[in-house]
Protein backbone atom coordinates (compact mmCIF):
# COMPACT_ATOMS: atom_id res chain seq x y z
CA UNK A 1 0.00 0.00 0.00
CA UNK A 2 1.30 3.42 -0.71
CA UNK A 3 1.54 5.67 2.21
CA UNK A 4 -0.05 9.01 2.70
CA UNK A 5 -0.03 12.41 4.39
CA UNK A 6 -3.36 12.51 6.39
CA UNK A 7 -4.80 15.36 8.18
CA UNK A 8 -6.27 14.77 11.22
CA UNK A 9 -8.69 16.98 13.67
CA UNK A 10 -9.20 15.23 16.94
CA UNK A 11 -11.59 16.62 19.79
CA UNK A 12 -11.86 16.44 23.54
CA UNK A 13 -9.93 13.74 25.15
CA UNK A 14 -8.78 12.64 21.77
CA UNK A 15 -7.13 15.70 21.01
CA UNK A 16 -5.41 15.36 24.25
CA UNK A 17 -4.42 11.71 23.36
CA UNK A 18 -2.89 13.11 20.25
CA UNK A 19 -1.41 16.40 21.80
CA UNK A 20 -3.01 18.49 19.11
CA UNK A 21 -6.55 19.61 17.46
CA UNK A 22 -4.30 19.30 14.15
CA UNK A 23 -2.16 16.22 13.35
CA UNK A 24 -0.63 15.03 10.28
CA UNK A 25 0.22 10.89 9.85
CA UNK A 26 1.61 9.20 7.42
CA UNK A 27 -0.50 6.30 6.73
CA UNK A 28 -1.34 3.32 4.47
CA UNK A 29 -4.88 3.15 5.26
CA UNK A 30 -7.55 3.11 2.66
CA UNK A 31 -10.46 2.96 4.09
CA UNK A 32 -11.81 3.96 7.64
CA UNK A 33 -11.50 0.55 9.49
CA UNK A 34 -7.66 0.72 8.35
CA UNK A 35 -7.27 4.28 10.17
CA UNK A 36 -8.61 3.20 13.21
CA UNK A 37 -6.65 -0.26 13.75
CA UNK A 38 -3.94 2.07 12.91
CA UNK A 39 -4.77 4.73 15.18
CA UNK A 40 -5.22 2.59 18.42
CA UNK A 41 -1.80 1.33 17.55
CA UNK A 42 -0.01 4.48 17.09
CA UNK A 43 -1.98 6.12 20.40
CA UNK A 44 -2.67 3.09 22.94
CA UNK A 45 -4.60 5.35 25.44
CA UNK A 46 -7.37 5.40 22.60
CA UNK A 47 -8.32 1.69 23.22
CA UNK A 48 -9.25 2.99 26.88
CA UNK A 49 -12.34 5.49 25.49
CA UNK A 50 -15.71 3.33 25.47
CA UNK A 51 -15.74 3.77 21.68
CA UNK A 52 -14.45 6.31 19.12
CA UNK A 53 -16.27 7.54 15.42
CA UNK A 54 -14.41 8.80 12.69
CA UNK A 55 -15.93 11.28 10.53
CA UNK A 56 -15.30 12.52 6.93
CA UNK A 57 -16.02 15.30 5.60
CA UNK A 58 -18.25 16.23 8.44
CA UNK A 59 -20.32 13.23 8.52
CA UNK A 60 -19.63 9.81 10.62
CA UNK A 61 -18.21 7.32 8.48
CA UNK A 62 -18.95 3.62 8.13
CA UNK A 63 -15.98 1.34 8.49
CA UNK A 64 -15.96 0.87 4.71
CA UNK A 65 -15.90 4.24 3.63
CA UNK A 66 -12.23 5.13 1.31
CA UNK A 67 -10.31 8.07 2.53
CA UNK A 68 -8.30 10.58 0.18
CA UNK A 69 -5.75 12.85 0.77
CA UNK A 70 -8.36 15.48 0.68
CA UNK A 71 -10.78 14.33 2.96
CA UNK A 72 -11.44 16.34 6.16
CA UNK A 73 -11.29 13.42 8.92
CA UNK A 74 -11.54 13.92 12.28
CA UNK A 75 -11.80 11.74 15.44
CA UNK A 76 -14.93 12.00 17.18
CA UNK A 77 -14.52 10.14 21.05
CA UNK A 78 -17.86 10.07 22.48
CA UNK A 79 -19.93 13.15 22.35
CA UNK A 80 -21.17 14.78 25.92
CA UNK A 81 -22.82 17.51 24.64
CA UNK A 82 -25.61 19.54 26.24
CA UNK B 1 -31.52 29.33 14.03
CA UNK B 2 -28.67 27.12 15.07
CA UNK B 3 -25.51 28.35 16.47
CA UNK B 4 -22.37 27.24 18.63
CA UNK B 5 -21.35 30.22 20.67
CA UNK B 6 -18.18 30.93 23.25
CA UNK B 7 -20.64 33.86 24.32
CA UNK B 8 -23.77 33.96 27.02
CA UNK B 9 -26.89 32.15 25.44
CA UNK B 10 -29.50 34.50 25.53
CA UNK B 11 -32.22 32.15 26.38
CA UNK B 12 -35.02 34.93 24.94
CA UNK B 13 -33.55 35.57 21.90
CA UNK B 14 -33.56 31.43 21.11
CA UNK B 15 -37.47 31.94 22.31
CA UNK B 16 -38.54 34.35 19.97
CA UNK B 17 -36.34 33.38 17.11
CA UNK B 18 -38.72 29.64 17.65
CA UNK B 19 -42.08 31.24 17.89
CA UNK B 20 -44.77 31.48 15.28
CA UNK B 21 -48.01 33.31 14.93
CA UNK B 22 -49.26 30.50 13.90
CA UNK B 23 -47.88 28.20 16.87
CA UNK B 24 -49.81 28.34 20.13
CA UNK B 25 -47.28 26.33 21.96
CA UNK B 26 -43.72 26.63 22.45
CA UNK B 27 -41.50 24.21 24.82
CA UNK B 28 -37.72 25.26 25.55
CA UNK B 29 -35.17 23.06 27.08
CA UNK B 30 -32.73 24.76 28.85
CA UNK B 31 -29.48 22.49 29.98
CA UNK B 32 -27.32 24.54 32.38
CA UNK B 33 -24.61 23.44 34.21
CA UNK B 34 -25.25 21.81 38.14
CA UNK B 35 -22.61 22.45 40.93
CA UNK B 36 -22.70 19.36 42.00
CA UNK B 37 -22.44 16.63 39.73
CA UNK B 38 -21.96 13.37 40.51
CA UNK B 39 -21.15 14.25 44.20
CA UNK B 40 -18.19 16.22 43.67
CA UNK B 41 -18.31 20.10 43.64
CA UNK B 42 -18.30 21.29 40.59
CA UNK B 43 -15.38 23.97 39.28
CA UNK B 44 -16.06 24.84 36.02
CA UNK B 45 -17.20 23.07 32.59
CA UNK B 46 -15.19 23.50 29.48
CA UNK B 47 -17.02 22.77 26.62
CA UNK B 48 -15.64 22.43 22.96
CA UNK B 49 -17.20 21.47 19.65
CA UNK B 50 -16.29 19.92 16.04
CA UNK B 51 -18.19 23.42 14.72
CA UNK B 52 -19.00 22.58 11.18
CA UNK B 53 -19.92 18.80 12.00
CA UNK B 54 -21.90 19.63 14.77
CA UNK B 55 -24.04 22.48 13.01
CA UNK B 56 -24.39 19.98 10.11
CA UNK B 57 -25.68 17.08 12.86
CA UNK B 58 -28.30 19.37 14.50
CA UNK B 59 -29.60 20.58 11.00
CA UNK B 60 -30.58 17.06 10.59
CA UNK B 61 -31.82 16.33 13.72
CA UNK B 62 -34.34 19.52 13.60
CA UNK B 63 -35.22 18.82 10.02
CA UNK B 64 -36.70 15.61 11.04
CA UNK B 65 -38.39 16.99 14.13
CA UNK B 66 -39.89 19.70 12.04
CA UNK B 67 -40.83 17.20 9.27
CA UNK B 68 -42.83 14.58 12.32
CA UNK B 69 -44.03 17.15 14.49
CA UNK B 70 -44.51 19.65 12.22
CA UNK B 71 -42.99 22.59 13.81
CA UNK B 72 -43.42 25.79 13.10
CA UNK B 73 -40.88 27.33 14.45
CA UNK B 74 -37.26 25.81 16.27
CA UNK B 75 -33.76 27.32 17.08
CA UNK B 76 -30.90 25.39 19.20
CA UNK B 77 -27.69 27.67 20.81
CA UNK B 78 -25.19 25.70 22.24
CA UNK B 79 -22.02 27.53 24.19
CA UNK B 80 -18.09 26.54 23.88
CA UNK B 81 -15.55 27.59 26.13
CA UNK B 82 -15.43 27.84 30.02
CA UNK B 83 -18.79 27.50 31.72
CA UNK B 84 -19.55 27.96 35.58
CA UNK B 85 -21.95 26.60 37.71
CA UNK B 86 -25.62 28.31 37.13
CA UNK B 87 -24.70 28.96 33.19
CA UNK B 88 -26.28 28.06 30.20
CA UNK B 89 -24.79 25.47 28.05
CA UNK B 90 -27.88 24.44 25.58
CA UNK B 91 -31.40 25.95 24.73
CA UNK B 92 -33.73 24.05 22.78
CA UNK B 93 -36.69 26.17 21.74
CA UNK B 94 -39.71 24.96 19.29
CA UNK B 95 -43.16 26.06 18.47
CA UNK B 96 -45.96 23.86 17.01
CA UNK B 97 -49.34 24.25 17.02
CA UNK B 98 -50.50 22.26 20.06
CA UNK B 99 -48.11 21.45 23.13
CA UNK B 100 -47.95 18.03 22.88
CA UNK B 101 -46.37 18.01 19.60
CA UNK B 102 -43.89 20.75 21.70
CA UNK B 103 -43.11 18.70 24.14
CA UNK B 104 -41.97 15.54 22.23
CA UNK B 105 -40.51 17.56 19.35
CA UNK B 106 -38.19 19.04 21.92
CA UNK B 107 -37.23 15.83 24.07
CA UNK B 108 -36.45 14.33 21.07
CA UNK B 109 -33.99 17.08 19.86
CA UNK B 110 -31.91 17.15 22.65
CA UNK B 111 -31.76 13.89 23.38
CA UNK B 112 -30.38 13.48 19.47
CA UNK B 113 -27.83 16.11 20.39
CA UNK B 114 -26.52 14.75 23.61
CA UNK B 115 -26.38 10.85 21.59
CA UNK B 116 -24.77 12.35 18.15
CA UNK B 117 -23.71 15.90 17.90
CA UNK B 118 -19.97 16.09 17.93
CA UNK B 119 -19.31 18.81 21.51
CA UNK B 120 -17.55 17.56 24.50
CA UNK B 121 -17.59 18.54 27.57
CA UNK B 122 -14.98 18.20 30.39
CA UNK B 123 -15.67 18.68 34.21
CA UNK B 124 -12.83 20.38 36.24
CA UNK B 125 -13.67 19.48 40.08
CA UNK B 126 -12.13 20.17 42.99
CA UNK B 127 -9.58 17.53 42.82
CA UNK B 128 -9.26 16.38 39.38
CA UNK B 129 -11.21 16.50 35.85
CA UNK B 130 -12.55 14.40 33.45
CA UNK B 131 -14.34 14.38 30.12
CA UNK B 132 -17.52 13.17 30.63
CA UNK B 133 -18.62 9.64 29.16
CA UNK B 134 -15.55 9.47 27.31
CA UNK B 135 -14.15 5.90 29.41
CA UNK B 136 -15.87 2.68 30.11
CA UNK B 137 -15.45 2.54 33.80
CA UNK B 138 -17.46 6.26 34.70
CA UNK B 139 -21.11 5.26 35.54
CA UNK B 140 -22.78 8.90 34.55
CA UNK B 141 -25.66 10.25 34.42
CA UNK B 142 -25.64 13.34 32.29
CA UNK B 143 -28.81 15.87 32.75
CA UNK C 1 -43.90 31.58 42.09
CA UNK C 2 -47.84 31.45 40.95
CA UNK C 3 -49.14 34.65 39.30
CA UNK C 4 -52.03 35.63 37.73
CA UNK C 5 -51.75 38.81 35.78
CA UNK C 6 -53.31 41.39 33.35
CA UNK C 7 -49.83 42.81 32.60
CA UNK C 8 -47.82 40.74 29.83
CA UNK C 9 -45.94 37.74 31.15
CA UNK C 10 -41.95 38.24 31.34
CA UNK C 11 -41.04 35.06 29.76
CA UNK C 12 -37.20 35.13 31.28
CA UNK C 13 -38.41 36.10 34.79
CA UNK C 14 -40.48 32.95 35.29
CA UNK C 15 -37.74 31.25 33.80
CA UNK C 16 -34.94 32.65 36.21
CA UNK C 17 -37.66 32.11 39.14
CA UNK C 18 -37.61 28.44 38.47
CA UNK C 19 -34.09 27.80 37.86
CA UNK C 20 -31.71 26.19 40.62
CA UNK C 21 -27.98 25.69 40.75
CA UNK C 22 -27.96 22.51 41.55
CA UNK C 23 -30.06 21.50 38.84
CA UNK C 24 -28.68 20.62 35.31
CA UNK C 25 -31.93 21.28 33.34
CA UNK C 26 -35.23 23.78 32.81
CA UNK C 27 -37.86 22.82 30.83
CA UNK C 28 -40.26 26.07 30.12
CA UNK C 29 -43.75 25.76 28.60
CA UNK C 30 -45.34 29.05 26.84
CA UNK C 31 -48.89 29.15 25.68
CA UNK C 32 -49.36 31.61 23.13
CA UNK C 33 -52.41 32.74 21.29
CA UNK C 34 -53.02 31.51 17.65
CA UNK C 35 -53.65 33.86 15.28
CA UNK C 36 -55.90 30.74 13.06
CA UNK C 37 -57.83 28.46 15.81
CA UNK C 38 -60.19 26.51 14.81
CA UNK C 39 -60.02 27.62 10.92
CA UNK C 40 -60.95 30.83 12.39
CA UNK C 41 -59.57 33.74 11.97
CA UNK C 42 -58.83 35.00 15.62
CA UNK C 43 -59.06 39.00 16.73
CA UNK C 44 -58.70 38.55 20.19
CA UNK C 45 -59.08 36.41 23.43
CA UNK C 46 -60.47 37.35 26.35
CA UNK C 47 -59.06 35.31 29.37
CA UNK C 48 -60.90 35.68 32.92
CA UNK C 49 -59.90 33.70 36.44
CA UNK C 50 -61.35 32.67 39.49
CA UNK C 51 -58.54 34.08 41.43
CA UNK C 52 -57.69 33.07 44.62
CA UNK C 53 -58.96 29.41 43.88
CA UNK C 54 -56.93 29.37 40.62
CA UNK C 55 -53.69 30.30 42.66
CA UNK C 56 -54.48 27.03 45.21
CA UNK C 57 -55.63 24.56 42.27
CA UNK C 58 -52.18 25.73 41.02
CA UNK C 59 -50.59 25.09 43.75
CA UNK C 60 -52.09 21.75 44.20
CA UNK C 61 -50.86 20.46 41.03
CA UNK C 62 -47.01 22.13 41.65
CA UNK C 63 -46.78 20.31 45.25
CA UNK C 64 -47.85 17.05 43.58
CA UNK C 65 -45.40 17.58 40.70
CA UNK C 66 -42.73 18.80 42.81
CA UNK C 67 -43.13 15.47 45.12
CA UNK C 68 -43.24 12.93 41.94
CA UNK C 69 -40.05 14.04 39.98
CA UNK C 70 -38.03 16.13 42.63
CA UNK C 71 -38.42 19.64 41.48
CA UNK C 72 -35.79 22.07 42.51
CA UNK C 73 -37.58 25.33 41.41
CA UNK C 74 -40.64 26.10 39.42
CA UNK C 75 -43.01 29.15 38.72
CA UNK C 76 -46.17 29.50 36.94
CA UNK C 77 -47.30 32.94 35.60
CA UNK C 78 -51.53 33.02 33.39
CA UNK C 79 -52.72 35.97 31.81
CA UNK C 80 -55.91 37.47 32.09
CA UNK C 81 -57.59 40.10 30.07
CA UNK C 82 -57.31 41.03 26.64
CA UNK C 83 -55.07 39.01 24.74
CA UNK C 84 -53.88 39.10 20.60
CA UNK C 85 -52.47 36.76 18.64
CA UNK C 86 -49.06 36.36 19.23
CA UNK C 87 -49.33 37.06 22.90
CA UNK C 88 -48.06 34.86 25.42
CA UNK C 89 -51.02 33.05 27.92
CA UNK C 90 -48.95 30.90 30.59
CA UNK C 91 -45.61 30.32 31.21
CA UNK C 92 -44.66 26.69 33.22
CA UNK C 93 -41.16 26.71 34.40
CA UNK C 94 -39.54 23.90 36.62
CA UNK C 95 -35.82 22.74 36.96
CA UNK C 96 -34.79 19.12 37.83
CA UNK C 97 -31.79 17.72 38.10
CA UNK C 98 -31.91 15.78 34.97
CA UNK C 99 -33.94 16.29 31.72
CA UNK C 100 -36.54 13.44 31.51
CA UNK C 101 -38.03 14.53 34.84
CA UNK C 102 -38.18 18.08 33.96
CA UNK C 103 -40.38 17.18 30.17
CA UNK C 104 -42.34 15.14 32.14
CA UNK C 105 -43.14 17.75 35.42
CA UNK C 106 -43.78 20.34 32.90
CA UNK C 107 -46.06 18.91 30.77
CA UNK C 108 -47.81 17.42 33.79
CA UNK C 109 -49.02 20.51 35.13
CA UNK C 110 -49.59 22.43 32.17
CA UNK C 111 -52.29 19.25 31.17
CA UNK C 112 -53.51 19.78 34.82
CA UNK C 113 -53.82 22.98 34.39
CA UNK C 114 -55.68 23.12 31.24
CA UNK C 115 -58.24 20.48 32.84
CA UNK C 116 -58.37 21.31 36.30
CA UNK C 117 -57.94 25.16 36.74
CA UNK C 118 -60.90 27.87 37.10
CA UNK C 119 -59.47 30.14 33.89
CA UNK C 120 -61.70 30.60 31.05
CA UNK C 121 -61.05 31.91 27.26
CA UNK C 122 -63.56 33.46 24.71
CA UNK C 123 -62.53 33.42 21.70
CA UNK C 124 -63.63 36.46 19.36
CA UNK C 125 -62.95 35.84 15.66
CA UNK C 126 -64.30 37.42 12.67
CA UNK C 127 -68.09 37.11 12.39
CA UNK C 128 -68.33 36.03 16.49
CA UNK C 129 -67.61 34.92 19.62
CA UNK C 130 -67.50 31.50 21.64
CA UNK C 131 -66.30 30.17 25.33
CA UNK C 132 -63.84 27.27 24.69
CA UNK C 133 -65.10 24.16 25.75
CA UNK C 134 -67.95 25.73 27.39
CA UNK C 135 -70.56 24.06 25.53
CA UNK C 136 -70.62 20.25 23.81
CA UNK C 137 -71.92 20.57 20.24
CA UNK C 138 -68.39 22.44 19.88
CA UNK C 139 -65.43 20.01 18.67
CA UNK C 140 -62.16 21.84 19.71
CA UNK C 141 -58.96 20.56 19.76
CA UNK C 142 -57.03 23.27 21.80
CA UNK C 143 -53.60 23.59 22.41
CA UNK D 1 -86.60 23.59 53.68
CA UNK D 2 -86.04 27.21 55.06
CA UNK D 3 -85.13 29.66 52.55
CA UNK D 4 -81.79 31.33 52.77
CA UNK D 5 -79.90 34.04 50.97
CA UNK D 6 -77.09 32.91 49.62
CA UNK D 7 -74.38 35.01 47.37
CA UNK D 8 -72.55 33.62 44.28
CA UNK D 9 -69.77 34.36 41.99
CA UNK D 10 -70.24 33.31 38.37
CA UNK D 11 -67.28 32.76 35.65
CA UNK D 12 -66.64 32.48 32.14
CA UNK D 13 -70.21 31.27 30.13
CA UNK D 14 -71.99 30.96 33.43
CA UNK D 15 -71.44 35.20 34.43
CA UNK D 16 -73.06 35.92 31.26
CA UNK D 17 -76.18 33.30 31.48
CA UNK D 18 -76.82 34.49 35.13
CA UNK D 19 -75.72 38.38 33.97
CA UNK D 20 -73.40 39.38 36.50
CA UNK D 21 -69.81 37.84 38.29
CA UNK D 22 -71.99 38.23 41.94
CA UNK D 23 -75.56 37.25 42.21
CA UNK D 24 -77.68 36.76 45.17
CA UNK D 25 -80.59 34.19 45.19
CA UNK D 26 -82.88 32.74 47.60
CA UNK D 27 -82.67 29.19 47.80
CA UNK D 28 -83.55 26.26 50.24
CA UNK D 29 -80.91 24.08 49.00
CA UNK D 30 -79.18 22.73 51.58
CA UNK D 31 -76.49 20.63 49.81
CA UNK D 32 -74.46 21.37 46.29
CA UNK D 33 -76.56 19.35 44.61
CA UNK D 34 -79.78 20.52 45.57
CA UNK D 35 -78.69 24.00 44.30
CA UNK D 36 -77.20 23.01 41.33
CA UNK D 37 -80.96 21.51 40.27
CA UNK D 38 -82.41 25.02 41.33
CA UNK D 39 -79.70 26.74 39.26
CA UNK D 40 -80.22 24.39 35.71
CA UNK D 41 -84.26 25.56 36.60
CA UNK D 42 -83.79 29.13 36.93
CA UNK D 43 -81.41 29.42 34.70
CA UNK D 44 -82.17 26.95 31.84
CA UNK D 45 -79.29 28.11 29.67
CA UNK D 46 -76.85 26.08 32.33
CA UNK D 47 -78.32 23.07 30.84
CA UNK D 48 -76.65 23.47 27.47
CA UNK D 49 -73.25 23.13 28.67
CA UNK D 50 -71.37 20.90 28.80
CA UNK D 51 -70.75 20.48 32.71
CA UNK D 52 -71.05 22.74 35.37
CA UNK D 53 -68.85 22.14 38.65
CA UNK D 54 -70.04 24.16 42.10
CA UNK D 55 -67.02 24.92 44.03
CA UNK D 56 -67.49 25.92 47.61
CA UNK D 57 -64.34 28.13 48.99
CA UNK D 58 -62.58 27.85 46.38
CA UNK D 59 -62.32 24.14 46.12
CA UNK D 60 -64.26 21.48 43.76
CA UNK D 61 -67.04 20.54 45.77
CA UNK D 62 -69.24 16.77 46.06
CA UNK D 63 -72.97 16.80 45.53
CA UNK D 64 -73.24 15.96 49.29
CA UNK D 65 -71.39 18.69 50.62
CA UNK D 66 -73.57 21.15 52.67
CA UNK D 67 -73.74 24.77 52.03
CA UNK D 68 -73.85 27.36 54.82
CA UNK D 69 -74.98 30.93 54.12
CA UNK D 70 -71.17 32.53 55.04
CA UNK D 71 -69.71 29.77 52.06
CA UNK D 72 -68.07 31.51 49.41
CA UNK D 73 -70.03 29.76 46.40
CA UNK D 74 -68.73 29.96 42.58
CA UNK D 75 -70.40 28.33 39.44
CA UNK D 76 -67.49 26.54 37.40
CA UNK D 77 -68.02 26.00 33.82
CA UNK D 78 -65.79 23.92 31.68
CA UNK D 79 -62.18 25.38 32.37
CA UNK D 80 -60.18 26.41 29.28
CA UNK D 81 -57.15 28.16 30.53
CA UNK D 82 -53.70 27.89 29.11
Amino acid sequence: MTERKLKLKAFGIAREILGSREVEIISSAQRVGDLRDGLLKAYPKLQGLKSFMIAVNQAYAAEDILITETDEIALIPPVSGG
Amino acid sequence: MIKITAKPIDVQKVIDTASSLGAGAVNVFIGTVRDNAHRKNVRWLEYEAYESMAVAEIRMIIEEAAHRWKLMGWAVSHRVGTLRPGEVAVVVAVSAAHRKESFEACEFIIDAIKAKVPIWKKEVFEGGEEWISANPSMVINVN
